[in-house]
């Protein structure tokens, strides 16, 4: 009756059986350490909790690649185009025929290449953590959590179904949750945590409802039937949903702006980015890996995955370029102002997720002008390398001195050479400086909106100016500006263990530009050549120059010149720093709205109207009879009264009026 | 198999249980009791299952009548489908939890036993009764002892409590009287034989005025929206296996009674009546939610948040889809299962703090990791997290409402789904009060689970995980008779 | 001939003897009272046993004198009952030194309501009716030197006088227009008009006033809660039970020509005295105060019974009044053991009962509950059978009603049971050590409340009768 | 000079009738309050004679009864006095007002 282990065959065959294992394997090695470690770690597996979760990983990293190459050059492509091939799918639970959520693996090119980061990175976080994490007392906890991550966010980027991707994309906030809020005891990471789960619950109801009305119209749940559905202008289901329209605007849109919602949430954009920078009160690999290299990204990967039926609406398509950019240019300018380097950085997460969202914005789905597509993919891929290595950078100097603000810092180039010298390369490809990996994605980018929208395209110029100023900001104060002053023993760097993820990964971010991206990641499938022409360069380049050396005139040697600047544009400077007064805002709807004016009169409507209505018709019961007691007065002389009162009323009521 | 082995079962071990002297005894009888139920449910799932498979499309299996009554058409009439046998695994995993959790029971054990067997007598009975007469009589049977359990073994304004939810639940099943004789006498014959019922055309006006009275009397016993005010004090001021056995079975009679006797006896009835129970359920979920928020006790937030949850089961009703329908009956078993594995949690965490106050705990994770690790799958489960139960139920729920494609009932899921955030709130804030933050100093000496206690969490979490993980058995046991249910409904 | 009029009277002959029996054992020398009850007991349980055998039907001195099996099987139940008394009071019985005296005027009682159920003739039903009252109000003075003892048996024998006195003015005008007393030749005679109706209404009121119902019930409270709890045990069940079967045979048989009056009347005094009932029974603190009026709410079930008009109504009404002779009987059982144990009859001292005394405790939680209506007790199932009864008249209102005033009944009911099982009390009733007599009375009205109810056949058994 | 009709003697004896009612509702002497009650079950005998002379002369139910009624009144007389002498014991008076204990 079930069609559970009904896998589709025909997919492995077209693998052959050992890959289609493989396949299962990747996320299936990271579940088994999260269980292991999870039932048996805390007796068992107390010291070798990091080894072994990481062997799983590293296990499940290489089958990736071995997937991944499999993928890109041998069986992928079909007639110069990379299929979307469906080697494992089985029905998990049938809702009405047609309409079923199946558990499967998806492959094509976005999802190949996010198997790779994901697992990569979270490699990288693995080994970094054997030594960051030393000594924790959850320390199989931790390595636990990390596992049950990494396997939701494998089952997230391979899902094939709509409400697969859905219920991993719960699964990845909750182990988000459990990440932030590791250090259970201090209050303000249990706020993090809880801020962050019930901001991105909050943008999930957004993609819930948008599932719903597309699975309503689309008439199915599976990514490929439901693309290829709504995409064709002549197909029925297309008709229906692009004429219903509910307030003026097609159900089409409404659909894709909710799902746009629920990407926003998880991908921290404005304005639902408030949970990011408070996500930083978690261990930093789990920032480096969750909120910088993976999963702030999923809402990226998520509009990727839909993209052909997003590029059916144009107006859907804008809300998300605009909302790109307004993150990207608002993050950029918080990030300048801010003094906590984890929170910088966490801007800047914003701020490069909101170049691929508006990137997305501004593509087309074929050929040329499909360009922005596989820019954002590309910059996706990059900015992962180059993010996670300035956040185990960050990490290694939060290890070195213990703490996150600048002022603290300084002149910590001596002290940590590998550190620092990885930590420029990362700032430099951020920022966009060829030769480094940033440059090569930001330019195509900026390339697809130049040619798409000139204001988008002047904002990002603007934006990746910022960019380059205030990662050097933060270079310069963290290892150049004052003397660091040694007290106490000075431990050096992390040693082998905490160093090398940051020279693998300095390597991709140096390295990773000369992929020919559009020969593998393309929004029809088919090759992309990227044009490539110098002299559009020139500005990107020279402004990032421009903000590289603002920034070190301002912070290479202690002085008073930020303050200064500070104080000519004051009220400025403080919205920025207080970070234009959103999580205020937050504060007040959730405690004074939602508390006070629903929760509060909510509780005392139960409390005193419904139950008093209840004690009410008890208490006038009692009352009643209370009242009445009189008749029983123990004179039997009244008895006879009421007795023949009794009889004659009967008589008269019923030979005069009821007869 | 023979049905009547789930009511003499129970009735063995109450006996045996009566007949023991010291209360290790008892515990172990009822604990062999219990187990023994477990087996025979699973039995029944599998054989239940097995028939299907062989292709017995039978609407009822199992089916035995025995003269009862014969003057009054009465006959002893027992039978299950997929929805009955779902509900009687959740009783089965309940009880067994519920005896585990009473473990130490010092005061009056053997009547505390003998009332919560007898609890489950009724539960069995009610689920597995095709007559109605035999229904209503399960259904009464289970009343009394609660207000025993809460009344004697209660804590806190029990006696109100224990007064509060009988009369209310005494209440519910007049209504329900009313409507049963308002079957019984309106039909083109006068029986309370459920099949039969079903077969006969049943007058509109009838079906006009007994429809709100069964819904209504069977809606007491499920938190139906202005008439849930017995569910928070009941569940707070019984003891722990006492306000399992209330949200995780009792409440469920009623929810399998509107679905069973109101909706599917008067499907023209439900059709007239299935915006107002909409509304009324929408309510119930957000305003459960809202009230929950405000909450200080941990009870009372697993009570209101069984408000929030009861409404799904009812909206999934009201929907008058097979999909809403079957994800009613999901909500169900997965709501029972969740809320009882809530209320052991609840139970073991006061027996250690002597507090049920949230905001008088915090930071338990350092020294009771296992019970707080339940806390957090069962909060995670109730808030409805993929790979739990709560998830799949919920989103059948939602699927099979956004079915009905006017604004009305759009609106109405659209609002029920916005529970999912409110859910979301009030969870995190309790486990987060409870369980994380720094640790107050005078719970650093508390001990973790026992032995007894892992074990009831342990059942249900499986039970959660189940249904969570591989929602699939229970769709198929439940689709196809929300299917018959629907066929009637849209009178084909 | 003589044949006849043994076996048709058989069941008033056997009470007879055992009257002249007791009178005899009176006047000779004195005899123990142990083992004078005990002779009585026998003899009671021998007369109950004996109404099972010899059923004949048919009716004698020129139909003044009617029996069938239903009756037969109505005097049984009466039968039951007073062994059932004479069982659960031995210990008060015992300690009274008018042992005898107490059973002949209660068997002489007994003897009147047989003829009464019997009776097929106005005549007839009015000397029965006063044979069944006068020595009822006798023992209620039983306890001659306690104050409320008298003062209830005074208001209860002036109060039936005048009911009498009212009734008597009814059956003359009756006789006046049909000139005839005879049963069948009445109903054939009736014909609606208002002087018809006015005498209806002075012979309902009588019964009304024996059945307790409101507004003619304002006696009952006061006299239950003065007599001794043996006579108010058999005022509440035995003759309401009696006059409940008279009041069947009255209406369906003589006046079945004014039903659509008489349903009416039936129905507004029923939901009256259930909600009176209840409303006064909320706020009792003497248990037998308590239990007077919770069996006033009882007789508006029997009413709803009732007026169905149907073979179902008969049964059904018979069915409540076996199961409320156990179940009531139970509890003044109960109560009558505490109050001769420890002299205490508030619900208050019942508190912590539980603690010390678990049997009785049990067995008057089984009794309310019981009376309560609640599964698996033979309670539940008589009155839901009153009410499915009374449904078939397809009169939701009236239903509606009922059911609501069961939740009232619930609350005050579980009021004792509360106090029993779970209220603190420091100093509870010490523990009672029973009669093994009263035990075993107990026991039988337990295995009564819980078989009757579930043994389907013994509401098939009536119902068959009752055809 | 005409006799009497049934209307007279009807008359006759529903007077009595209330008056004996009458009298049970305000005297406060038991023994009075019981002699009315024998008023009102006179004012029945005369309704059955009567009833019996002018309506229906061939049925003498109405006769006996009225001789059973005289039997019994005195029976219930003969009990009601011996309960109102043991009042007056207990009480020391046989006044309706003193005996209230039992009441609400």
């Amino acid at each position: 009756m079930n069609e559970f282990l009904q896998i589709k065959l025909l997919g492995i065959f077209s693998l052959g059986m050992n890959l289609g294992w493989a396949l299962l394997m990747i996320p299936l090695l990271p579940l088994l350490g999260f269980l292991s470690l999870g039932l048996f770690g805390k007796k068992y597996l107390k010291q070798s909790a990091g080894i072994f979760a990481t062997l799983l990983l590293a296990a499940s990293a290489f089958l990736s690649l071995h997937i991944a190459y499999g993928y890109f050059f041998k069986y992928g492509k079909l007639e110069g185009a990379y299929q979307k091939i469906i080697p494992i799918q089985f029905t998990w639970l049938q809702f009405s025929p047609g309409l079923s959520i199946d558990l499967g693996i998806l492959l094509d090119p976005i999802s190949v290449m996010m198997l790779v980061v994901v697992t990569f990175i979270s490699l990288m976080v693995h080994i970094y953590s054997l030594a960051y994490m030393k000594g924790e007392e959850r320390y199989p906890t931790y390595y636990s959590f990390l596992g049950l991550f990494t396997f939701s966010m494998l089952g997230l980027v391979m899902a094939s179904n709509i409400f697969q991707l859905y219920i991993f994309w719960e699964l990845v906030g909750v182990s988000s949750f459990l990440l932030i809020g590791y250090y259970y005891d201090r209050p303000s990471a249990v706020a993090a945590c809880k801020k962050a789960f019930i901001i991105t619950r909050f943008a999930d109801l957004g993609f819930l409802i948008g599932i719903l009305i597309l699975s309503f119209y689309g008439g199915t749940l599976d990514f490929n039937s439901l693309i290829e559905k709504l995409t064709s202008t002549n197909s029925t289901e297309f008709k229906t949903i692009a004429s219903a329209s509910f307030v003026g605007i097609s159900a089409l849109t409404w659909a894709l702006v909710l799902v746009f919602i629920g990407g926003a949430g998880k991908s921290a954009l404005f304005p639902l980015h408030v949970w990011l920078p408070d996500a930083m009160e978690g261990p930093t690999p789990v920032s480096a890996l969750i909120h910088a290299a993976t999963m702030v990204v999923a809402g990226v990967f998520l509009v990727a995955r839909l993209f052909p039926v997003f590029s059916m609406s144009e107006v859907a398509l804008k809300v998300v370029s605009i909302i790109g950019i307004i993150s990207a240019l608002f993050a950029a300018v918080i990030a300048c102002t801010q003094t906590d380097i984890k929170r910088v950085l966490a801007y800047s997460t914003m701020s490069q997720i909101g170049f691929m969202m508006f990137s997305l914005g501004v593509s087309g789905q074929a050929g040329e002008s499909g360009l922005g597509f596989t820019a954002a993919m590309f910059h996706l891929f990059t900015h992962a390398l180059f993010k996670a290595l300035l956040f185990l950078g960050a990490g290694s100097v939060i290890h070195f001195i213990h703490s996150n603000e600048m002022k603290d810092m300084g002149g910590l180039r001596k002290y940590l050479p590998i550190t620092h010298i990885t930590f420029l390369i990362a700032c430099l490809a951020i920022s966009g400086m060829p030769p480094f990996a940033g440059f090569f994605s930001k330019e195509e980018i900026l390339l697809a909106a130049y040619h798409h929208n000139a204001t988008i395209y002047w904002i990002a110029l603007a934006t990746s100016g910022l960019t380059s100023f205030y990662m050097f900001r933060l270079y310069f104060s963290i290892f150049w500006n004052k003397e660091y002053i040694a007290h106490g023993e000075v431990h050096g760097e992390g040693g082998f263990v905490m160093m090398m993820p940051l020279i693998l990964l300095s390597l991709g971010a140096a390295a990773a530009g000369f992929i020919p991206f559009g020969h593998f990641v393309t929004a029809d499938g088919n090759l992309l050549e990227s044009a490539f022409h110098l002299q559009f360069s020139i500005a990107p380049v020279a402004l990032g120059l421009l903000g590289i050396f603002t920034a070190m005139w301002m912070y290479k040697k202690q002085n008073n010149r930020p303050d200064t600047i500070a104080h000519s544009m004051n009220s400025f400077y403080k919205l920025a720093y207080h970070k234009f007064y959103l999580d205020e805002l937050y504060l007040f709807v959730t405690k004074k709205i939602l508390f006070n004016l629903i929760g509060k009169p909510a509780a005392w409507f139960d409390k005193n109207v419904v139950n008093g209505l209840v004690n009410a018709t008890g208490n006038s019961t009692v009352f009643i009879s209370e009242k009445m007691k009189g008749f029983q007065s123990g004179k039997v002389q009244q008895y006879a009264i009421y007795f023949l009162a009794g009889v004659i009323g009967l008589a008269v009521l019923f030979i005069y009026i009821w007869k | 198999m023979n049905l009547t082995l789930l009511i003499l079962l129970p009735l063995l071990t109450a006996v045996v249980i009566l007949l023991m002297r010291s209360s290790v005894q008892v515990k172990w009888s009822a604990l062999i009791g219990a187990s023994a139920q477990f087996i025979l449910a699973l039995i029944l799932f599998f054989t239940f299952r097995k028939e299907r498979a062989l292709g017995n499309a039978s609407q009822m299996l199992f089916e035995i009548q025995y003269k009862w009554f014969p003057s009054w058409h009465i006959s002893f009439h027992l039978g299950v489908d997929g929805i009955s046998v779902a509900m009687i695994l959740l009783t089965a995993f309940v009880v067994i939890a519920g005896v585990l959790v009473s473990w130490n029971v010092e005061k009056m054990t053997k009547e505390f036993y003998l009332l919560l067997i007898l609890l489950s007598l009724g539960a069995y009975g009610f689920f597995i009764s095709l007559d109605l007469f035999i229904l209503f009589f399960f259904l009464e049977i289970a009343v009394i002892p609660k207000y025993l359990l809460i009344g004697i073994w209660g804590s806190g304004k029990k006696e109100y409590a224990a007064n509060k939810l009988a009369l209310m639940l005494m209440g519910g099943s007049a209504l329900v009287l009313v409507g049963l004789l308002g079957l019984y006498f309106g039909g083109n014959e006068n029986t309370f034989d459920l099949l039969l019922l079903s077969k006969m055309k049943i007058p509109i006006m009838v079906q006009k005025i007994c429809f709100p009275l069964l819904f209504v009397g069977f809606g007491v016993f499920t938190a139906l929206f202005p008439f849930h005010t017995w569910v928070p004090d009941g569940h707070s001021s019984a003891p722990t296996a006492g306000s399992m056995f209330l949200a995780g079975i009792s409440m469920k009679l009623g929810g399998y009674g509107c679905l069973r006797v109101a909706t599917y006896l008067m499907p023209e009835g439900a059709r007239e009546y299935a915006n107002i129970i909409i509304v009324l359920s929408t309510i119930a979920i957000l305003y459960g939610a809202f009230a929950t928020m405000m909450q200080k006790d941990l009870k009372y937030i697993n009570a209101y948040s069984s408000v929030s949850h009861c409404g799904f089961v009812l909206l999934g009703i009201g929907m008058l889809t097979k999909t809403a329908i079957a994800g009613a009956v999901m909500q169900m078993v997965s709501h029972g299962l969740m809320t009882a594995l809530f209320f052991a949690v609840i139970g073991m965490i006061y027996e250690r703090t002597h507090t049920r106050e949230v905001n008088e705990m915090g930071g338990l994770i350092k020294v009771m990791p296992f019970i707080t690790t339940v806390l957090f799958i069962v909060g995670l489960c109730s808030l409805g997290l993929p790979g739990l139960s709560g998830f799949v139920a919920e989103m059948t729920v939602f699927m099979g409402s956004w079915q009905n494609p006017d604004p009305f009932h759009r609106v109405a899921t659209i609002a029920a789904c916005m529970s999912i955030v409110v859910t979301a709130v009030y969870i995190l804030r309790a486990i987060g009060q409870t369980a994380m933050g720094p640790i107050n100093d005078r719970y650093l000496s508390l001990q973790d689970a026992k032995w007894n206690e892992k074990l009831a969490a342990i059942i249900l979490i499986a039970g959660i995980i189940a249904i969570g993980i591989a929602p699939f058995w229970l769709n198929d046991l439940v689709t196809p008779a929300a299917e018959v249910i629907m066929q009637k409904v849209a009178g084909k | 001939m003589l044949n006849d009029f043994l076996l048709l009277m058989k069941s008033e002959l056997v009470l007879a003897f055992i009257l002249f029996l007791l009178l005899i054992l009176k006047v000779g020398k004195e005899i123990r009272n142990e083992r004078l009850l005990a002779l009585i007991q026998i003899l009671l349980l021998g007369n109950f046993i004996f109404g099972f055998f010899f059923i004949e039907s048919g009716s004698l001195f020129g139909g003044m004198f009617a029996t069938n099996g239903l009756i037969a099987f109505q005097k049984s139940i009466i039968g039951l009952g007073i062994y059932l008394i004479s069982l659960l009071f031995s210990d008060w019985l015992k300690k009274s030194e008018h042992l005898p005296e107490f059973f002949i005027l209660l068997l002489s009682a007994v003897l009147g309501m047989f003829f009464l159920i019997s009776s097929g003739n106005l005549l007839m039903f009015y000397l029965s009716l006063e044979l069944a009252t006068i020595p009822v109000a006798a023992m209620a003075n039983f306890d001659l030197d306690k104050k409320i003892s008298s003062e209830a048996s005074m208001k209860m024998i002036l109060s039936s006088a005048l009911s009498s006195g009212v009734l008597l003015f009814g059956i003359s005008l009756i006789y006046g227009v049909t000139g005839t007393m005879s049963f069948d030749q009445i109903a054939a005679l009736l014909d609606g008009s208002s002087l018809q109706i006015l005498a209806f209404v002075f012979l309902f009121t009588a019964f009304a006033f024996k059945l307790s119902i409101v507004p003619f019930h304002l006696w009952t409270a006061d006299v239950y809660e003065g007599a001794p709890i043996a006579v108010t045990s058999f005022l509440s069940v035995i003759s309401k039970g009696t006059i409940a079967f008279i009041l069947l045979t009255i209406l369906y048989k003589v006046f079945a020509p004014m039903y659509a009056l008489w349903y009416n009347m039936v129905m507004l005094l029923s939901v009256i005295t259930m909600v009176v009932g209840n409303l006064f029974a909320l706020r009792q603190q003497n248990i037998k105060r308590f239990l007077a009026f919770s069996s006033i709410a009882q007789v508006g079930f029997i009413l709803l019974g009732i007026s169905s008009y149907s073979n179902e109504g008969t049964s059904s009404v018979v069915y409540f009044v076996l199961i409320y002779v156990f179940s009531n009987l139970a509890a003044f059982g109960v109560a009558g053991a505490i109050s001769q144990a420890a002299g205490k009859e508030r619900i208050e001292d019942y508190k912590g009962l539980y603690q010390t005394n678990p049997f009785i405790s049990w067995v008057l939680a089984l009794s309310l509950f019981s009376l309560a209506g609640i599964p698996p007790t033979a309670g539940f199932f008589g009155k839901l059978f009153l009410i499915t009864a009374g449904a078939s008249k397809g009169n939701y209102f009236f239903i509606a009603v009922a059911a609501l005033n069961m939740i009232i009944s619930l609350y005050y009911y579980l009021r004792i049971v509360r106090a029993v099982f779970m209220d603190k009390n420091d100093q509870p009733i010490a523990k009672i050590n029973l009669d093994p007599s009263t035990k075993l009375g107990m026991i039988i009205c337990t295995a009564g409340i819980i078989l009757i109810g579930l043994l389907s056949w013994v509401y098939d058994y009536i119902t068959t009768l009752s055809i | 000079m005409m006799e009497p009709g049934l209307n007279h003697v009807l008359f006759v004896s529903t007077a009595l009738f209330f008056i004996g009612i009458f009298g049970f509702l305000t005297r406060r002497n038991l023994i009075t309050m019981l002699m009315s009650i024998e008023l009102v079950l006179n004012s029945v005998n005369i309704n059955f004679i009567a009833f019996n002379k002018y309506v229906w002369p061939h049925k003498l139910d109405g006769l006996f009864f009225s001789i059973f009624i005289i039997a019994i009144a005195a029976a219930e007389a003969a009990v009601a006095i011996a309960i109102i002498i043991n009042l007056y014991r207990s009480h020391q008076s046989i006044d309706v007002e003193n005996t209230e204990d039992l009441k609400f």
